[in-house]
């Protein structure tokens, strides 16, 4: 497929790799904001293509990760109802409420569709007057457009048996808040390529400078991903930090500006709570006045209702949240491997391919010292330790 | 007399949480389906054959080598561009029995219908069925037929089971991979799952996507004929070819190693897993599978592979390694290596 | 996060500004998608595709410059 | 691609209208069932094997005579006085292959598991299966499991497939019934289809009243070895001693005289099919066989029958007739007769 | 069993028989009103027994066969609703009703439930209280107590969730109305044994006298029939037309008093409309004003909802009225042992085993001239046309 | 129509009029049947059951007359 298989190829790979070694001198801790990216980090294996100075710490991008256990549960208590289809994304079934997950819903008879797209929900809707359709409408400023159209057009069109149950996140809130933590490692950020096709990329220069840190907005290709690591050192071994485009072929600095105006018409902004990591000032998106009566968690009278804060899953020992934040890796995580494993997840991180427990199970490096024993369960001399290990430099760049 | 009050008192190996209950995964073919397997269904069973893993088991009759095997078929929709699970069922079967070198001889089907099941629909799948069955030679010879009530079912549920019978030279079974041999893969992967997958997600094709659902006797008997020593055989079905490999490398006990760009993806089946967020080495297939065959003898192997249009473009896609650490390394394409794992449950869309 | 992959736009099948949608190709398959945020993006060009939305239009250019840089190092020319 | 722009092309041999559906009666082992058989199913497996009508296959292969049978077990509910799903499962198949004199040595069992299933009660089916797999001295050698979404599966579905090995001087079928042979009833007939139903009822019992599920394998085995001639052997199941009767008569082409005085029913049974308006001779069974065979030998096969628990109450309940009609008369308690039928569809309580 | 199979032994049956045979000089034609005799009579084959003259004929007594399709329809209407448990007798869902029976709405996903005992359907209700549930209360005089009990203890009990589907008949009207039409053949009856275990059979004397005919109260088992039509052929030869009580074990002369308190307690009389025949004033019981709450078809808005005039079945020449009423015999109907077989019913009498038509097909008599084909269609020269075609008398016995 | 068969009370499970229960046996089953229409049957009286109710108490002396009128004719002797 164009514009992706060329982007994968180990001869351009390893003349880019070359370029990262020839410029690394220092050990440089960098985040990949999305998941994605953490996705193919780890499939493609592009650790070992890395000299071993740099160490790349996976960020909070992935909304399955991310969304609330709060919202797990109002979702489960809305699959549950008898006349309701609840539509979701394919991961999302799999993600740990406060007492279970929606596919546990659906083994119990709840009706629960797996749509492509916030529009596939719509058209159900449609097709079933008689039934309320929900669609859990989760995601960062990448999907937020598509969840807005769709809330759009339902009002638009007049199906008042649509709702979206939100739980939609802003980017740069995070990556200030990370900023602005004390603990963080974090020297250089590479900024989510498919958000920035929507948002743009004029709100970053600000935080570059604020916080001395360079961010590199980066595609999702091995290639993509090398060069924006080496665009990303090369700033840090030259004492920038500035903000680049290494993913010029698919983002625009303005960002897609009709995108951009359905996202304001739809949506305003909030705080927003992150599983694992808490309230962000101003960091998600909820439906504005207008689209109220599109508001699944409004027309379920669920709006003031708060899970209990007491489930066996946060309180279990996960440690997604400093995962998330770059402080951890998934190795250090005392389930990680053993009672914890993508076919039984305790955290949101183990349930999304993207999430960062989830990739570093399923795509293993090789190694000699044999990372996996035969039941898969991981022993303690890991691959992964190697890097968090090796040198824990809480050395924030200063300039 | 109530449920509670019979007392069966069975001697369980492993104790099991009230609330640990089977879930879809457990049939995904992947890790889930593995402990199954191996930490439950066993150990009842104190079986050598089972735990080979075999496609299908080897029974010695006085004279007669024969094998012997058993699927169900539970696929939704019945009817998908390329098959049905009438054609299914029967390839199903045929092919375990190929994977042992048998020559598959008699059949057995047994039918689970759901009350309200259209006649027409039953009609159309036993016709297919009949048709596989002449096509590939098996006798169907003793049946069943139950009925569950509505709700209990999904349209009708097909257990095959069949006999073949082995020739007196042949050993083809996991234990028999050899450190050398050349693995060879006889065609794309991933057309059946994607193909029924996106007609659910109401996906089009430039080109229509058909299952690869077919029988794979032939090119295994012309191996056989031509003087090929085939150590194993697998043929690739839920899991994928990743779940396939890691199973073999673990029985065998075995490296292999496997090269991503060797591995054959159809542009339509790559698409349709990009967009979905998939990965092709766990898609389904019904009519791909992998041969392990001393290396010297790879050429012929694929020369003649390759004169069937079922296995038409077969190729080499790895080796088994000098170190036995039960394993299978992935060159991925960029030139990185990582270990392959099971499917862990079943592969959900991908989206955000 | 934000799964979202390279398509050709074959045609438009609905021109309606805020409806718009078009049939893109991916590699072997074609799907529907809604492209009212590329109005831009005709037949014939590549589009990222997110959840049945086309965020942007590929610009043809750009996306060669890392192969270019690429080439000119191997050369050791300047580019 | 939709469902409906798939063109699959059967070549039909019946025309079904479109709200023609498959309702419970057609699993009943009655006049459904057996419509569905001899007017859809067989048609298109042209097989002489199969209209045989018989309990199992029987194979040759090279110089071996093998037996081949497999059937599903839906019981529900799955555990029940005197059995569970996991014994029949592996008696029901020791007895198809006992029915054709053939010595059981192995097994297949395909299970078809409900997403939700809890793990414990799997555990305890599959420690019932393992324990009658070593009781009839069967090999379970080659298995499969799928899972089902909820609410498209009841618990467990098992089906299970065997292969025995018959005898060079054993032939035993429908069509070797003679005039002038005894039939043999092995026991009281109705015990299981009552437990089951009693316990959904919530009938009490004096006593307990367990399923007669059983392996019949042994007292088959001592006859045979004992020299008697069996011609024809049936295992009572679905659609009960009726329907087996009828249904022999009719492959057979003989005329079957029955006395319904001669036909052992236990109190509990009796008391039982009174109240809910059932005919004993419909309800089902899981351990009863009748045995077609010379009278001469019948006194000295019922004195080694009654030496098994399983056959202790072994009886002659009726004889081949002169005539070839193809029917079963029954000669009734009052001194009266009529003609058996086929179980119509299924039993239905009648309570009015 | 005790007082049961000492009534089924041969060597009374044949001395009865031989009885029987002695005073028969003449042609009777005698009904056996319910259709628990009509079944016993055919499993048992008492026509065996009989000497050529006596003629059996087979009443209406069969709440499956006289159960009007409207009833039938309103049943698979309530039947078909998401939120309702349909609680039935096993032999009902067999019914063919205008269209299709309850067991396709139940192959359909219908919560269908056989039970035992109305009781059973009031414990589901209470069981279920987010469910209705709904009983399908066919029966005569005989099951009357019982469902009205259900509908006094759902009263007393405050169970809301309960319902009645009620189609009650009463037989002494039935007897008149065939006794007043003019082609009737009949010329004596064996009144059902157990209905007059509640109604006594003090109101039959006014009916034997009135249209010269003995009514002989008789028992279900063979020794009973047997003797019941011994009773009222003693009587026919001797010219009587009088009221005897064979069944006297188990029939007092008043009935059973607290039953009957119980269904005047919350029945009342209607005129009733039984399938196949047509109306009969006074022949049926409905829910009285005080039980209105339970009356299903007020619940579900279905009192005056009519059936189709047009339906497959009773236009298809199913002749179920004219044997019922004891004019034909299921072998005059030209679908019997064709189309219509108990495997796929034409009309109700081929489903309950209690129908003439099904007992018929089941426990087909033994006869040389081969009753059944090998596919068990009736052929023409059949033993049940026998007593029929012998001699068509319609001469109604005068005295 | 009128299935009902005849069984034993063995015991009395609950005495209040309108609800009145008992055990019933059957050949040799058992079930919990209803009362309330024969407050004269008691433990060890034999009913007459119909879709779970008893409707009659059976009366022995009467159950006996036609074996007795038999055996009389198989005599010959007035009876
Ligand atoms: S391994 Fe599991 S428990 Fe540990 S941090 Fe990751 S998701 Fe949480
Ligand atoms: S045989 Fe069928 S169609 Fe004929 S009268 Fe009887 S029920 Fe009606
Ligand atoms: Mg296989
Ligand atoms: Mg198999
Ligand atoms: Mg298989
Ligand atoms: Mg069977
Ligand atoms: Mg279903
Ligand atoms: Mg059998
Ligand atoms: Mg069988
Ligand atoms: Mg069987
Ligand atoms: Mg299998
Ligand atoms: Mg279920």
């Amino acid at each position: 497929m164009k514009y992706m298989h060329e982007y994968r190829q180990a001869v351009t790979i390893r003349q880019l790799a070359d370029k990262i070694a020839a410029v690394t001198r220092q050990h440089w801790t960098i985040m990949e904001v999305c998941g994605g990216q953490t996705h193919a980090i780890v499939k493609y294996g592009l650790q070992q293509f890395l000299p071993a100075q740099i160490e790349l710490v996976h960020g909070p991008g992935c909304p399955v990760c991310v969304t609330s256990i709060d919202i797990i549960d109002k979702a489960i208590d809305i699959a549950a109802r008898p006349n309701v289809i609840f539509c979701s994304f394919g991961d999302m079934l799999r993600v740990p409420g406060s007492e279970k997950d929606l596919q546990s819903v659906k083994a119990l008879g709840g009706d629960i569709r797996i749509v492509y797209s916030p529009m596939d929900a719509l058209t159900l809707a449609q097709h079933h007057p008689d039934k309320e359709v929900v669609f859990l409408a989760i995601g960062f400023e990448t999907t937020a457009p598509a969840n807005a159209m769709a809330a759009y057009q339902a009002r638009k069109k007049g199906i008042n048996n649509f709702s979206l149950l939100t739980s939609q996140f802003l980017v740069p809130p995070a990556i200030e808040a990370m900023c602005q933590s004390p603990q963080s490692r974090i020297q250089g950020f590479l900024a989510a390529g498919h958000v920035c096709a929507i948002t743009g990329y004029e709100s970053y220069p600000k935080l570059a400078e604020k916080y001395g840190v360079p961010i590199v907005v980066t595609g999702f290709e091995p290639l993509d991903i090398l060069q924006g690591i080496f665009l990303c050192i090369q700033q840090l071994e030259q004492g920038r930090s500035e903000v680049e485009n290494q993913y010029s072929r698919v983002v625009r600095q303005q960002g897609n500006l009709p995108a951009q105006q359905m996202i304001n018409e739809v949506f305003e902004c909030q705080s927003q709570s992150w599983r694992g990591i808490g309230h962000i000032e101003q960091s998600g998106l909820k439906l504005s006045e207008a689209f109220r009566p599109f508001d699944a968690e409004q027309k379920f009278g669920l709006r003031d209702k708060v899970s209990s804060a007491n489930n066996k899953y946060d309180t279990a020992g996960c440690i997604s949240g400093d995962i998330m934040q770059g402080l951890k890796k998934p190795c250090d995580c005392i389930h990680f491997g053993k009672q914890c494993r993508p076919e039984s997840p305790i955290g949101a991180p183990m349930v999304s391919s993207e999430g960062a427990c989830a990739a570093y199970y399923r795509y293993a490096t090789f190694n000699e010292s044999d990372t996996f024993n035969k039941n898969a369960a991981f022993n303690k001399s890991d691959t992964f330790n190697k890097s968090t290990t090796s040198e824990k430099t809480t050395t924030r760049r200063d300039q | 007399m109530t449920k509670e009050q019979i007392d069966i008192n069975p001697t369980c190996p492993l104790p099991f949480s009230d609330n640990e209950r089977i879930l879809l995964g457990h049939g995904s073919g992947g890790q889930l389906s593995h402990q199954l397997l191996t930490e439950l269904i066993y150990p009842y069973f104190d079986n050598p054959m089972l735990a080979t893993g075999h496609d299908s088991a080897l029974l010695s009759i006085g004279e007669q080598r024969l094998a012997f095997t058993t699927d169900s078929f539970v696929v939704s929709p019945l009817f998908f561009p390329g098959g049905d699970i009438g054609k299914l069922a029967v390839y199903g079967t045929v092919n375990d029995l190929a994977m042992s070198g048998a020559k598959a001889l008699y059949l057995s089907c047994s039918l689970i219908l759901e009350e309200g099941f259209p006649m027409n629909t039953l009609s159309k799948v036993l016709a297919s069925m009949s048709q596989a069955a002449k096509e590939t030679g098996i006798q169907l010879v003793t049946g069943d037929t139950k009925v569950v009530e509505k709700g209990k079912g999904d349209g009708v549920y097909i257990n095959t089971a069949g006999i073949g019978v082995v020739p007196h030279d042949v050993y083809i079974a996991p234990q028999h991979i050899q450190q050398g041999d050349v693995i060879i893969l006889s065609g794309d992967i991933g057309r059946h799952g994607m193909a029924v997958m996106a007609m659910r997600e109401g996906l089009e094709f430039d080109n229509p996507l058909n299952s690869d659902c077919a029988a794979l006797s032939d090119p295994i008997h012309t191996l056989l004929n031509e003087g090929i020593a085939i150590h194993c055989l697998r043929d690739l079905t839920r899991g994928g070819l990743a779940t396939a490999l890691v199973e073999l490398a673990e029985t065998a006990e075995k490296t292999f190693i496997v090269e991503e760009t060797a591995i054959p993806v159809s542009e339509a089946v790559t698409g349709a897993c990009e967009m979905l967020g998939l990965d092709p080495c766990y898609v389904a297939n019904e009519g791909r599978f992998i041969a392990f065959i001393p290396a010297a003898q790879a050429e012929t192997a694929l020369t003649l592979l390759r004169d069937h249009s079922v296995s038409a473009t077969s190729c080499i896609i790895g080796r088994v390694d000098e170190d036995n650490k039960s394993q299978v390394i992935y060159k991925t394409t960029t030139g990185s290596e990582r270990l392959m794992q099971r499917l862990p449950g079943e592969q959900l869309p991908r989206i955000c | 996060m934000c799964l979202a992959i390279p398509g050709k736009i074959e045609d438009i099948l609905n021109a309606l500004p805020m409806e718009r949608t078009g049939t893109v190709s991916f590699g072997g398959i074609r799907k529907e998608i809604n492209l009212a945020f590329v109005p831009e993006a005709d037949p014939g060009d590549y589009v990222i595709v997110h959840a049945g939305f086309a965020i942007s239009k590929i610009n043809a250019t750009e996306a060669r410059r890392i192969f270019d840089l690429l080439a000119c190092d191997e050369t050791d020319a300047p580019c």
